[in-house]
C-alpha cells in the first residue's frame, strides 16, 4: 500500500534533499535518465586520495528517486570510492525502507545507485583506460 | 435524452473489467490511450483461429489454408470499410503506428527526402512520429521543423499556411501530425489542414492512432496520403498495425520488409515484387492478430463509432470538470471538451505524476504517468512528466467518481 | 526400444487435431514447415494475458503493466535459455524470421557493406535470406554470391573456404545462411561453416526458421553472430520472430524501427537511444504473442528437444523411405534421414504438385506445393513447383501411411 | 471432390493443349506469374483489324492452368479483340466446368484470364497512350 512507501522519511528527504546541487570544478560528474518516465539525476564527486570528500546530485524526478538519491549521497560520503562497488541493489532498498516495491517503481528508486556506479566506473576508466573491459560491468544494477 | 451506449452491456463483453486486483479492489481501467482491453469476441476470434484452421496463407491449396487467407483478406476488406478507403490494395497490415510511420519514412521518405528538404511535424508529435523522421533526415541531409502548439493546446493555421508556403531551402517536402495528441486531448483539423497542404502539392501523413480508435475516419474526405494506427488501442490485439496509402503513391513507393510473401520471382541477380498490397507485406503475417482485429472492427461497428464518440464526449466533459475541483491541480490542452478526444493529462502541484499513480494503484485505477512518448511537447510545457487518464466506451461515471477521489486521497498522503 | 515421444498424449494437446473438414475426414497436417499447430497451453497463456492483464507494458506503475511486463521479460529470458545465449540483451523480438533478418540487412549492412563488397548466400536460400540482401547490394553497390549446393542437397565445405579466402574486389564480408533447407531438409553443418567463416573474421548470420523448431540450438556452441527465426514454425502464435546478435555487435548496431518505447531522450534536434535490447523494439510490442511464444517455449522444454528431434528422425526414416515406393517419384534432397531434419519435398512425373496437393485435400491431407519460397533453387533443380510433406511432434506412421495412399489415388486419377 | 475436378476434359486440355507455343513477330506478347506457385503464362496475339488471327499460349503449370489456358485460346480465337473486354471470371469457370474451386485454385484457373486482358490492354495503350487512365482497371480479373 502506498501509505507504506511514503512515509514521513521518504518525504522528508524528497521535501528536503540532502546533497542537492552541483559542485564547483568536480572529479566526477555523471548523469542517466529512466526512459520509463524521463526522470534525470546528476551526480558530481569530489574524490581526495580515493576518498569521496564531497557528492551532490541534481535533477527531477518523484519522490521514491529523490529520497533514495538523496539518502544513497548521505550514505556514500566521507567513504573511500570503491565502497560503491559493493553497494547492492538491495542495500539501497533497505536503507530506505522500501524492499517491496514493483519492477517500474524500483527502477525510481534504483536511478541514483546507477548513475553512481557509472560515475566510479568512468572515474577509473579516465584514469586506466586499460581497466575498461575488466569495469565493464560493475556498473550494472539490475 | 436517452444514454448513448448502453455500458453495463458492453462491460460484460470485457472479461478483465471482472478482475479483482491483489487487495480485492476492481481494476479501473483509465489508459485506454495506451492500449485498450479486449472483448470477447476478439479474445474468441484468435483461439477459433488456432484451434480449428491454423495455418500459413496465401500459397496453400488445402482447405484450412484456404480459410484462413479469405479470413485474413476479410479483414483487411473492413479495415477498408471502416476508414473508407478506395481500395483494398491501399491497406498494409504491419505491427503496429510505429512501424507504419517506419515504413513510409524508409520507403517513401527514402525515396523523396533530398539534402535540404524539410518535413514539417508538430510540438506535440509522439516519438512515433518524431524519430523516423530524424533518423531519416539525418541519413538524407533534410530537416525538420516544428509547428507551434499554443497554450491551450491549438495549432496556428496561419503559421501552416504561411510556412507551407515557403520556396525554395526552406520548402516543405512533407507533413507528418497525429489528428489527435496522446497528452493535450486536441482533436485537430485534419481536413482542413490538409486542404491548404494539397493546395501546395505537399503530401501529409496522418498519424491516427489516437484518433482513428476513437471517432469516424473517412480516408476519402480528409484526403490524407498516408494513415497510420494501431489494432490495441482499438479493442484489437497486439503487433497489428495498419497503414494507409493512396493508391497512386503507394504504386510507386519501394518494398521496406522483403521476403517471403512479397515476391513474384525471385532470380539470383533480381527480383519482381508481388501486386499490391503483398508486396509491402514481407514473411509470415501476423494471421492471427489480423484476424482478431478484424473482429474487433465488427464490434465497433456494431456499436456505431459515432456513439463512441458521443459516450467519450459526455465522459470528458464529466472529467474535465470533476478533475478541475482538485486543488493545485494544472490541466493540458484545451479547456472545451468537444475539442478533445476522451483523456485528460494533469499534474498536482507538489505530487510528481509518477508517485500519484502508485497511490492511485492502491484504488485499482490503472493511469499513465510519464512523458507518454511526448518529451518535445514536455520540454515545451516545461515539465518532465504527466499523469494521464484516458476513457473509452466501457468507461462510466462511477469510476472517475473513484479516480477523483484517489486524487484527493494522494493530496492528504503529501499533505497538499 | 522405448516409444521416444507419448505421440498420443501429445495430440490431446493440439484442438485442431480434432477438427473434422468438410467432408467428415480428419486433418492430416503435413505442413509444418510453412507453420505449426499450437497447443492448448498457448492459446490458453494468449487468452489469459488479454483476460486478466492486458495493458502496454515497460512504462507503467499500475498492477496489470508490472504483471505484463513481468511476463514480456520473462519471455526473453526464456528464449535466451533455450538458444542458450549469454545475456538477455541479445534477444530481440520482431514479428517473423522475415523481419529479424531485415533489421540485419538494414542496421549491420547499411554500416558495413560498402561497394564491391560480397555477401555469400547458398542456392538453397528462402527468398526471406535473398532479397533482403538483394536490395541492400542495390543501394550499397555490393555483390552477391551464391554458394552452389550437390545433386544430393550438401554443401562444399572446400568450395565455401576458397572463396572465404579470396581477397580484394571478390572480398565475403557476411555469410548468410540456413541452418536447414526449407525444400532439400538438408541439415547444414552450421558450427563448421561459421568456424571457418571466423577464421577469415567474417561474421555470419543463421537463419534458424527450419532448425531452431526442431533440434537443439545453442549460439554459444555455434558461434553464430546473428540467429533469425519464427515462433509460428515452433508451437508459438504468428506475429512474433527473433533475433539474436551477438552484444559485441548490437552494441555497435544502430536503431532499425524508430519511435516509442526505444528511446531514452527525445529533443527536437536529436534523440538518446534506450539500452540493449529495448533500443530495436520501437513502438508497441506484440505483447500478447511473445508471451504465448514464452508458452511454447515451455511446452517444448517439457518434451525436450532431443526428443523432438528424435521422433522427427524416425518419422522421416519412415516417409522416406515408403515414398519411393511410389512409381515415376523424385525425391529431392539427402537420401539418409539422419542428415536431413522432418521434411521431405517431392514430385511425381506427370502430375503438378499443385494439383497433386489439390487431390491431397480430399483426403484431409495437408501439404505445401509451389516453390516454397526458394525460387533460385527451383531453378537449379530445373523445376517449377514441388510437393512438400512436413512432420512435427503430433506426426504418427498412420498419417504417413494415409499421405502415401493419397499419392498412390492421384497417379491413379492422372492416369499415370 | 478433386474426381469432379480433374475429369477427362480438363486432363485432354492439360496432355494435348490447343494453341500452346509461340507466334513468330505478334502483335502482342504477354506474360505473367502467379506468385503463389511460381506458375507461368505468356500469350502471343496476332491481330487483323481488330480480329484476333491468331494465339497461342506458353508455359509451365498445373492442369488447371494449362487446360484453362488452353480453352480459353480456343474461345477467342477468330473474335473481335474486344470480347476479351466482355469475358468475366465466371464465362472462364464455367466454360472449363470448374465453378466450385477454392480461392487459391481460382487463381490458377484465371491466370490466362488475366494475361490475356494485360495483353489487350497493353495493345490499345501502345496505339493511344492517352487511353492509359481509362484502361486502367480494365485488367482487373480478381
Ligand atoms: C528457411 C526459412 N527462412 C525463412 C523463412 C521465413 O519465415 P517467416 O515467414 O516466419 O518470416 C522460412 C519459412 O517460411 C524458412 O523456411
Ligand atoms: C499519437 C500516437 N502515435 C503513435 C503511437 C504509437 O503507437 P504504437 O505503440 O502502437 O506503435 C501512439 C501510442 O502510443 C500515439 O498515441
Amino acid at each position: 500500500m502506498s501509505e507504506d512507501i511514503y512515509r514521513e522519511m521518504i518525504l522528508d528527504h524528497y521535501r528536503n534533499p540532502r546533497n542537492k546541487g552541483k559542485i564547483e570544478d568536480p572529479d566526477i560528474r555523471i548523469n542517466d535518465s529512466n526512459p520509463l518516465c524521463g526522470d534525470e539525476i546528476s551526480i558530481d564527486l569530489k574524490v581526495e586520495g580515493d576518498i569521496i570528500k564531497d557528492i551532490k546530485f541534481d535533477g527531477r524526478g518523484c519522490a521514491i528517486s529523490q529520497a533514495s538519491a538523496s539518502m544513497l549521497t548521505e550514505m556514500v560520503s566521507n567513504k573511500p570510492l570503491t565502497t560503491i562497488k559493493d553497494i547492492t541493489k538491495d542495500d539501497v532498498l533497505e536503507n530506505i525502507g522500501l524492499t517491496n516495491l514493483g519492477p517500474a517503481r524500483i527502477k525510481c528508486a534504483l536511478l541514483s545507485l546507477k548513475v553512481l556506479k557509472l560515475g566510479m566506473v568512468k572515474y577509473y576508466v579516465d584514469r586506466d583506460p586499460s581497466s575498461a573491459a575488466q569495469m565493464k560491468d560493475e556498473s550494472k544494477v539490475f | 435524452m436517452q444514454a448513448l451506449l448502453d455500458v453495463r452491456k458492453i462491460r460484460q463483453d470485457f472479461p478483465i473489467l471482472n478482475r479483482r486486483l491483489n487487495d480485492g479492489k476492481r481494476l479501473v481501467y483509465l489508459d485506454n490511450a495506451a492500449t485498450t482491453q479486449k472483448p470477447n469476441e476478439v479474445i474468441d476470434a484468435i483461439c477459433r483461429y488456432y484451434s480449428e484452421y491454423n495455418s500459413n496463407i496465401h500459397r496453400a491449396v488445402y482447405q484450412i489454408a484456404e480459410e484462413a487467407t479469405e479470413e485474413y483478406e476479410g479483414a483487411r476488406e473492413n479495415v477498408r470499410k471502416f476508414i473508407n478507403a478506395k481500395y483494398q490494395e491501399e491497406i498494409i497490415f504491419t505491427r503496429n503506428t510505429t512501424e507504419s510511420i517506419n515504413l513510409v519514412a524508409y520507403s517513401w521518405g527514402n525515396a523523396n527526402i533530398k539534402k535540404g528538404n524539410t518535413i514539417l511535424l508538430t510540438e506535440y508529435e509522439h516519438h512515433s512520429n518524431i524519430v523516423p523522421w530524424q533518423i531519416l533526415c539525418k541519413s538524407r541531409g533534410g530537416k525538420i521543423k516544428y509547428l507551434e502548439v499554443d497554450e491551450d493546446g491549438y495549432l496556428d493555421l496561419e503559421a501552416l499556411e504561411e510556412l507551407l508556403s515557403r520556396k525554395g531551402d526552406g520548402k516543405i517536402k512533407l507533413v507528418s501530425l497525429s489528428e489527435m495528441s496522446n497528452v493535450l486531448g486536441t482533436i485537430f483539423p485534419a481536413r482542413e489542414i490538409i486542404r491548404i497542404a494539397h493546395e501546395k502539392n505537399i503530401p501529409v501523413v496522418l498519424d491516427g492512432a489516437q484518433s482513428v480508435p476513437h471517432m469516424k475516419t473517412d480516408v476519402q474526405q480528409t484526403g490524407c496520403d498516408f494513415l497510420a494506427f494501431s489494432a490495441h488501442k482499438m479493442l484489437g490485439p497486439t503487433g497489428v498495425g495498419v497503414l494507409y496509402v493512396k493508391k497512386a503513391i503507394l504504386e510507386q513507393m519501394k518494398p521496406f520488409i522483403s521476403g517471403g510473401d512479397m515476391i513474384k520471382e525471385v532470380h539470383k541477380e533480381n527480383t519482381i515484387f508481388n501486386d499490391l498490397p503483398y508486396r509491402f507485406e514481407g514473411g509470415t503475417p501476423n494471421i492471427a492478430d489480423v484476424i482478431g482485429f478484424s473482429s474487433a472492427i465488427k464490434y465497433l461497428n456494431r456499436i456505431g463509432m459515432d456513439n463512441v464518440r458521443d459516450h467519450e464526449l459526455e465522459m470528458t466533459a464529466y472529467l474535465l470538470s470533476r478533475i478541475q475541483e482538485i486543488k493545485n491541480i494544472k490541466v493540458y490542452g484545451p479547456k472545451i471538451a468537444k475539442d478533445r478526444g476522451g483523456l485528460v493529462s494533469f499534474n498536482i502541484e507538489g505530487i510528481h505524476p509518477h508517485d500519484c499513480a502508485t497511490i492511485l494503484n492502491d484504488f485499482g485505477i490503472a493511469i499513465r504517468s510519464g512523458h507518454h512518448c511526448a518529451q518535445v511537447l514536455m520540454e515545451k510545457l516545461d515539465i518532465v512528466a504527466s499523469s494521464r487518464a484516458s476513457l473509452y466506451i466501457y468507461n462510466t461515471k462511477e469510476e472517475i467518481d473513484i479516480l477523483i477521489d484517489a486524487l484527493n486521497h494522494a493530496r492528504r498522503i503529501f499533505n497538499i
